[in-house]
């Protein structure tokens, strides 16, 4: 069981010890947000979720689904389509925050009839 | 009156009469973009057939061999237009800025879309059909729709702002030329979305024909008309019509035809008696006593409506009664 | 929907002068070759199916950055103990995942055998727990849109008091049996803010496309299954087993952002 | 000539090529040979653009006169809902890549076949399913929504929305397909010495799409799973009566709908890159150039959205960002102008039935690209937005662009396809009445649209617009009269065409190689990768009445 396995075609084996160990830390973290959920951390509740959910993802991502073991593309592929979902989300989020007291504006004089 | 009179200003091959301030900025630079994408054009239609023609394909000549790039060339034909390009962004960047900012104090005028006509509100609660707007003022519109998205569009205004539900929207403008224009919806908004076609009535500072002699005297349309007819304008200017029927055929609300004096039930059981007072009360609260069969969607007037026309709206009832 | 299938089915095979194995499709050059094209074709899928959730991060994104107070209160009416559990069961199906691909490319037919069993046992129990979170959803009222009649058993459940809109006080507490998970949950005062329904549409639009793509995994591990049972794979030809886990941790990963952002709001 | 192309003439006479080699209705609706997929793409996208063709035909009928001739406002609303919907789903965004690029794309490569087969009959099949609920939608009070489903409208309408975005759900899906597949053959099928930068443009031109139908569609495809679940629930996500928000629908819809007007043009760029080069018998000016700004183009086309949106109460401040990119874009399609412009000069011009399609391309993009600069300006896009001055801007691009290209791209490889030549003289004559027709057709909605009429009116005002509307439908049946020519010839020629030769224009790309039309494994050997541009050794073989290459050696000229 060492790190060294290859199976034919040269692609790399996972051992059970690096998968145990994955597993174990996303379980860990798991319930480190759980933890961290009850207790309100203010302004920083979303953040510390999120830090702690990309963590777990990048953990996935690079061992369960041997990203860094793989050719560099797949790497370039998947953050290209990251930053593509970034431009995406933070332009209509920019945008909204924008012409949110448009809709305030309307919503009070409704609610006023 | 004032809706006879002649579109004013001439139009261009390309425009109709520019009669707000901000137009002849638009225009000018549509022509700049025109002229250059012109002058490109023919530029490269001339390059394109001069080559067609003199390189034509003959027996036994070989094309002869030429560069396959250019460094030069290609620089020079990738900064040109770019520069080209900078220059227009700017321009309608800074134009479109000057559109979408309303200066402070602007005459206000709310707009009201709905499936599918305008309702136009002015500051002293009068509401028209018809936009009227006087010369040489910068005036606001408050725009908000009832329903779905419809597009405020004044082509001589060279003016555009869509008009949505939930929230509202702004356009401005200032009237140079005195005259009488189209006014439309531009965006899709279901069947009769092409005859949500209104006009805009630029009227001259001074005179008889004088906005303000004409908000004046227009808002007294209930002492000028005879009740009924007051009452019917009434009816035409809120939007009755949209829920409330003059035929029999029942809407969102029920039908006003021969409704005068009829006992209803309400949606909770009770009777009640079609008159004075439950016209009065479903007016101003709508949600009060709602017929059985029907929703409680009716907006409240309270506050928006003169007490002098909901008298009239009540003559204008009383004689659909037959 | 994965395109597993398309590319580990049986290759339509004809006579080639070089003996090639059968699995080898005949417009690749070797096995190397296949197993590269389909695992990029596989990369390129995932990056659809992220930007295929990214439209519903994007409007969960827009309405909690604007209204914070519908997510807020919304979120109480979520079992963060079910979510929790159902984290740890997702992660523990995506570990015999991976560990299945292991056992394809060592060859090991019996682990093999196992580890996908166990991964479709992990989707079930996922499934089986989501069940029981929307039935109660569906009993409380708490739905989409026009369905939305949120019950006052509910409301008085997580905490809120019912009758008066404006609820005063009282600790927040999850219907999780223990209470020590009641502890921190901050009460939210004040009365139900409005709009509260599209937190319940995002929820279920986000956990039921999310909930598709497990039954979807199942149906291509239960094929996977039948297929390692055949003895179909082997360590030169383990394409589909690799592939179809790179889908299931994908499905894993969209759920490791889901949980935090629904059910654990303040 | 040598000896090597009698061998494989004997040898074409010997093996049936791939429309011959198996028989009878399976043969073809579970092949998984990319070039009868391809074919069966061909058949399905025309009969749907003779559907839309028909719709653009009666709507414009109806607005020969202001008034009410034969459909009033929900019948018109429903021509030109299903027009846009049907062109834009079922046609263009399908047409060259899985269509044209299905063909041509593994015969560029010197490979056998795409990297999934299956997936590619798959995607055939999701265009059928597709294709059938728009059918649906036809039998059910059609679509009254506009081909944009814009909310809230979509969310109240009363007609069959949630068939017509399911149809296009899974629409979205073979697109995605077809993406995948290409990505990956690309990658990965390419012959050994076809380096990146000795890729035909072609092939260029369908990478750049791909990316684009993988990265664009999924986000079409939630938009509309949204619509429906909102249409079903009143999720209040879109619907602003239910504390939705319109605008957000709007971002969503453009986010794809933008980026597909360049899975649109993409694809016709590429085939006048190819046309252009091979009847001029030059190579390519500005390879590269050309290369990098189809990527260019397919990735910036992203962050252009919301120029869709300037009037819709979208924030200044998007505005302007958009607008600012929406100019970046415009840079990367002049080069593309000014390098075909390049090629020509010093070539050897054919003005073959091809090359006439690739000079009307230019002539007609050039307009098309050129009235988007007046709508990428914010201020005088204001007055422009939802006028007819968008509707003929849009209409150069995707049928003065992409419908002629793709045209042209369907007489240079009809030999290729079905083994025939079709009558020169015939195809030229329809190709310039479709030329003239479109340009009277469309050319009066210019003015039209500045003098402000707008959009989706049946009804309009007499005085003003009357004389322009009779233009544009005297055009659009000459542009018919042209289509259907063309649809004579060409079928004309599968009857009684002159044989093909393998390789009839003098092209030097890998496909003319393969025997017209190709065997089912389409070469009978691997064939050598040249230069695609160079020209040098094809010289024109009476004896074949096609071009042969004079030497065999394997090319190792360089970029």
């Amino acid at each position: 069981m060492s790190h060294e396995e290859h199976a034919a075609g040269g692609a790399h084996v996972m051992s059970p010890k690096v998968l145990l160990g994955i597993w174990g830390a996303l379980i860990f973290l798991t319930a480190l947000t759980v933890w961290s959920a009850q207790h309100d951390l203010g302004r920083i509740d979303l953040v510390v979720a999120m830090g702690i959910a990309t963590i777990k993802a990048s953990l996935v991502a690079l061992y369960f689904m041997h990203l860094r073991y793989d050719k560099g593309f797949h790497g370039v592929v998947i953050i290209g389509a990251l930053v593509f979902v970034f431009l995406f989300v933070s332009m209509v989020l920019l945008d909204r925050n924008q012409y949110q007291a448009d809709i305030d504006a309307r919503t009070i004089e409704l609610e006023a009839r | 009156m004032m809706l006879t009179l002649a579109q004013a200003g001439e139009g261009t091959f390309w425009f109709p009469a520019q009669a707000a301030e901000n137009a002849a900025k638009v225009d000018d630079l549509f022509y700049f973009v025109l002229y250059v994408s012109v002058f490109f054009f023919l530029l490269i239609m001339t390059i394109l057939s001069i080559f067609v023609i003199r390189y034509r394909r003959r027996e036994g000549v070989e094309p002869e061999k030429s560069p396959s790039h250019n460094t030069v060339l290609e620089i020079v034909w990738s900064v040109i237009p770019t520069a080209l390009v900078v220059y227009m962004f700017y321009t309608g960047f800074t134009g479109y800025l000057e559109k979408r900012t309303p200066p402070t104090g602007a005459y206000e005028i709310g707009v009201t879309a709905q499936k599918w006509s305008w309702n136009f509100t002015y500051p002293n609660g009068h509401t028209t059909n018809v936009l009227h707007v006087p010369v040489g003022v910068e005036t606001q519109m408050v725009m908000t729709s009832e329903d779905v998205i419809h597009s405020f569009f004044v082509p001589a205004f060279r003016e555009k702002m869509d008009v949505l539900p939930g929230r509202y929207t702004k356009a401005w403008f200032t009237p140079t030329l005195v005259g009488t224009y189209d006014l439309f919806c531009a965006e899709y908004c279901g069947t009769a979305h092409s005859e949500m076609i209104t006009k805009v009535v630029v009227h001259p500072q001074d005179g008889p024909d004088s906005f303000e002699n004409w908000l004046r005297e227009d808002s007294d349309f209930l002492t000028k008309l005879s009740p009924v007819e007051g009452g019917k304008k009434v009816y035409q200017l809120r939007g009755c019509g949209q829920c409330h029927s003059l035929d029999g055929t029942s809407g969102n609300g029920p039908s006003f035809k021969g409704a005068w004096g009829t006992e209803r039930t309400l949606a909770d059981g009770p009777k009640v008696v079609f008159d004075e007072n439950y016209v009065r009360e479903s007016i101003l609260m709508p949600k009060a006593k709602v017929l059985a069969g029907y929703e409680p969607v009716m907006p409240t007037f309270q506050g928006r409506i003169k007490d002098e026309e909901i008298t009239a709206l009540i003559a204008f009832l009383k004689s659909l009664q037959q | 929907m994965t395109i597993a299938n398309q590319v580990a089915a049986p290759p339509h095979v004809e006579e080639h002068a070089a003996p090639r194995a059968p699995f080898i499709a005949e417009h690749f050059e070797g096995a190397e070759h296949q197993f590269e094209s389909g695992k990029l074709g596989m990369w390129i899928f995932l990056v659809t199916e992220i930007l295929f959730f990214s439209g519903m991060f994007c409007a969960y994104a827009v309405y909690r950055s604007q209204h914070p107070e519908i997510f807020s209160y919304a979120s109480q009416f979520l079992d963060s103990t079910m979510g929790g559990i159902n984290t740890v069961v997702l992660i523990c199906s995506s570990l015999t995942a991976a560990w299945s691909v292991r056992c394809a490319q060592l060859g090991q037919r019996k682990g093999l055998i196992l580890t996908l069993a166990l991964t479709i046992l992990g989707a079930f129990g996922f499934l089986g727990i989501k069940y029981v979170e929307y039935s109660h959803k569906f009993h409380d009222g708490l739905l989409p849109g026009k369905y939305y009649h949120v019950q006052s058993e509910a409301v008085a459940d997580v905490g809120l008091d019912a009758s008066i809109p404006a609820a005063t006080e009282g600790e927040s507490h999850e219907a999780a049996p223990e209470p020590a998970h009641d502890s921190g949950h901050a009460p939210v005062e004040g009365p139900e803010p409005a709009n509260v329904k599209i937190f319940f549409g995002i929820y279920f639009a986000m956990t039921g496309v999310h909930g598709l793509h497990v039954i979807i995994g199942i149906g291509v591990y239960v094929w996977l299954l039948v297929r390692a049972i055949k003895g179909h794979f082997r360590p030169d030809y383990y394409g589909p087993v690799d592939f179809t886990a790179l889908y299931w941790h994908l499905v894993d990963l969209i759920w490791i952002f889901l949980f935090p952002l629904l059910y654990l709001i303040h | 000539m040598s000896t090597t192309h009698t061998q494989t003439a004997v040898a074409t006479a010997a093996e049936p090529d791939y429309l011959s080699c198996s028989k009878g209705w399976k043969s073809w609706l579970l092949t998984l040979d990319h070039k009868r997929i391809g074919v069966m793409y061909l058949i399905a996208i025309s009969a749907s653009f003779f559907l839309g063709g028909l719709f653009a035909l009666a709507l414009r009928l109806e607005l020969f006169h202001p008034g009410k001739d034969f459909v009033d406002g929900d019948g018109y609303n429903q021509l030109f809902t299903l027009h846009g919907a049907v062109m834009v789903f079922l046609f263009i965004i399908p047409g060259i890549p899985a269509a044209l690029g299905n063909f041509v794309l593994p015969l560029m490569l010197g490979a056998k076949d795409v990297a999934f087969p299956r997936m590619n009959l798959a995607s055939f099949w999701l265009w059928l399913f597709g294709a059938i609920f728009f059918v649906f939608v036809l039998a059910s009070g059609g679509l009254d929504t506009g081909w944009t489903f814009y909310t809230p409208y979509s969310v109240e309408a009363q007609t069959a929305v949630i068939f017509a975005a399911t149809g296009a759900f899974i629409l979205g899906f073979s697109s995605i397909f077809t993406g995948i597949n290409f990505i990956v053959t690309i990658h990965k099928m390419r012959p050994a010495g076809m380096t990146w930068f000795r890729m035909p443009l072609f092939l260029w031109g369908m990478y750049a799409t791909a990316i684009i139908q993988v990265l664009a569609t999924p986000v079409l495809g939630i938009t509309l799973l949204l619509l429906i679940f909102e249409r079903v629930t009143g999720a209040g996500i879109f619907d602003p009566h239910n504390g939705g928000d319109p605008i957000l629908f709007q971002h969503f819809f453009w986010f794809y709908s933008h980026p597909a007007v360049y899975i649109m043009i993409l694809p016709a760029m590429a085939i006048v890159s190819e046309l252009v080069s091979v009847f001029s018998r030059k190579p390519i000016f500005g390879y590269k150039m050309i290369a990098y700004s189809s990527v260019a183009i397919a990735l910036l086309g992203f962050l252009v959205w919301g120029h869709h949106m300037f009037t819709s109460g979208q924030s200044k401040l998007a505005g302007a960002i958009f607008s600012a990119l929406t100019f970046s874009v415009s840079i990367p399609s002049a080069i593309k102008v000014f390098n075909w412009l390049a090629t020509l000069y010093k070539g050897s011009i054919s003005l073959a039935t091809p090359m006439l399609y690739a000079l009307a391309f230019i002539f007609l993009f050039l307009i098309g690209g050129l009235t988007g600069l007046f709508l990428g300006t914010l201020s005088t896009d204001v007055h422009l937005h939802d006028t007819y001055f968008i509707v003929a801007h849009f209409h150069y691009v995707m049928v003065g662009g992409t419908l002629f290209a793709f045209l042209g791209g369907l007489h240079y490889w009809w030999p290729k396809m079905f083994g025939r030549m079709y009558s020169a003289r015939g195809s030229a004559i329809a190709c310039l009445v479709s030329f003239v027709g479109f340009n009277v057709a469309f050319f009066p909605m210019f003015p039209l649209g500045a003098k402000g009429m707008p959009r989706r009116y049946w009804y309009y005002l007499e005085e003003d617009f009357i004389s322009y509307h009779q233009l544009a439908t005297v055009g659009t049946v000459l542009l018919g009269c042209g289509l259907l020519g063309i649809v004579v010839v060409l079928l004309k020629s599968l009857k009684n065409g002159e044989r093909a030769p393998a390789n009839p224009w003098g092209a030097a790309t890998m496909e003319w190689e393969a025997a017209s039309p190709p065997i089912h494994h389409n070469f009978h050997h691997t064939p050598a990768v040249h230069d695609p541009y160079d020209f040098g050794d094809l010289r024109f073989d009476p004896a074949q009445g096609g071009y042969a290459r004079t030497s065999n050696a394997t090319a190792t000229a360089t970029h």
